[in-house]
């Protein structure tokens, strides 16, 4: 299984702050959103192509590129707006 | 040498700019930058603000940053602390402090530090004015100012 | 908004920063820079420094610098002490506090006014070593460093 | 009269800090260093053409040209290395 972790206006607008996801339904990061755009509304609106989405695998930022493997720590994210 | 750290507790930046150079005469400068809340912010009044992050993750996010300033530029030392939870107008949110032994490296340090922060730390500011809360939207002008640190 | 300052007494760079945001809810981001004395300069140890001043020139140098920053830079205010007489290893020379509404401003101001006074504001370092007493030579870098901010 | 002052390396080495001299030898700041070029060793040294001066009329930086007047305060010295 991924572990997926949402954070900040995601986490309020999904209404959760992660799940598990098979790792068969989200092979790289990219495959991983295209499965979240097929639900309902509010996910495909977050996770559109036009949206800008920060992700990182094991707590380091990555790109759409990147695979995942079974037991990853995934969490998808808005720009983010410290300092 | 580095040392980061994230907090719910106010922030002291005198504190840190006193550790950063305790005991190391090889220190000629000293850059900080102090983060403060603002009260106003796209022309609303702010009354409190909430800082969310990413335990875990923003701790390796820092001391990465932090480690590439370091190496990139030999500083003496660097301290980043970020305050997290509720806050109010005027408090800090954010020091980074920078020791090197000439000023030119301090500053590039530093500047480098939150410009990096801005685009890569995972934290998120939501505030609170009359109207209700709002989460803070990222601004272009942070990618530009990490932009910069690439083409040199 | 501006203030300027030469003294002989121990210089708290803290107190500085403490005065230059107080009560000022506008300020985002204050940088400040702090210059300490050094144990080594060109591989020699040093015991002392003495630091000679024109008095009424110097502070009207540091006021012209100040004001051009706060100018350029729409600043929200800035403070620059700086220590004359004789001083020991670690302790602060000089202290430039800037701040602004926005970030960049308030590195660009505070890079600018360091930069002005190491090659405008007339201060003469004596050091103490082993061998004796020494003026420090005036360094081509700060020439350099000065004459970027005349290009943009 | 110009209000001469010499300061740090300028002032040990002359082994004082300042005169007085009379306007006429000193028509602009350039006349006033041709005067004191025309004084024994130490002088002709320090103010020799290729040497580093750094001047000020009236404690504000001037360059050679500068025109001075009966009463201007003048400063002689080294670059500064402050800061």
């Amino acid at each position: 299984m991924i572990d997926v972790r949402y954070f900040a206006r995601f986490r309020e607008e999904l209404d959760t702050d992660g799940e598990q996801i098979e790792a068969i339904q989200a092979e790289t990061l990219d495959a991983l959103l295209k499965t979240l755009r097929t639900r309902d509304g509010v996910w495909a609106r977050l996770f559109a192509e036009d949206q800008r989405v920060m992700m990182a695998v094991n707590q380091e930022i990555a790109d759409r590129n990147t695979p995942l493997r079974d037991g990853d720590e995934v969490a998808l994210f808005p720009p983010v707006t410290g300092g | 040498m580095i040392h980061v750290r994230v907090q719910a507790e106010p922030l002291d930046p005198h504190r840190e700019v006193d550790l950063l150079t305790q005991d190391n005469p090889r220190i000629g400068g000293v850059v900080s930058f102090i983060g403060l809340m603002r009260d106003i912010n796209d022309g609303e009044k702010v009354e409190r603000l909430f800082l969310e992050h990413y335990p875990g993750m923003t701790e390796k996010a820092l001391q990465k940053i932090a480690e590439e300033a370091v190496e990139r530029w030999q500083l003496e030392g660097c301290r980043v602390v970020h305050r997290v939870g509720e806050m109010a107008p005027c408090e800090p949110i954010v020091v980074v402090a920078v020791a090197a032994q000439h000023r030119k490296a301090a500053f590039l340090g530093c500047e480098f530090i939150i410009d990096y922060l801005k685009t890569r730390a995972p934290f998120w500011k939501k505030e609170k004015t009359g109207n209700g809360e709002r989460w803070v939207d990222a601004r272009d002008t942070d990618d530009e100012a990490e932009k910069k640190w690439q083409a040199t």
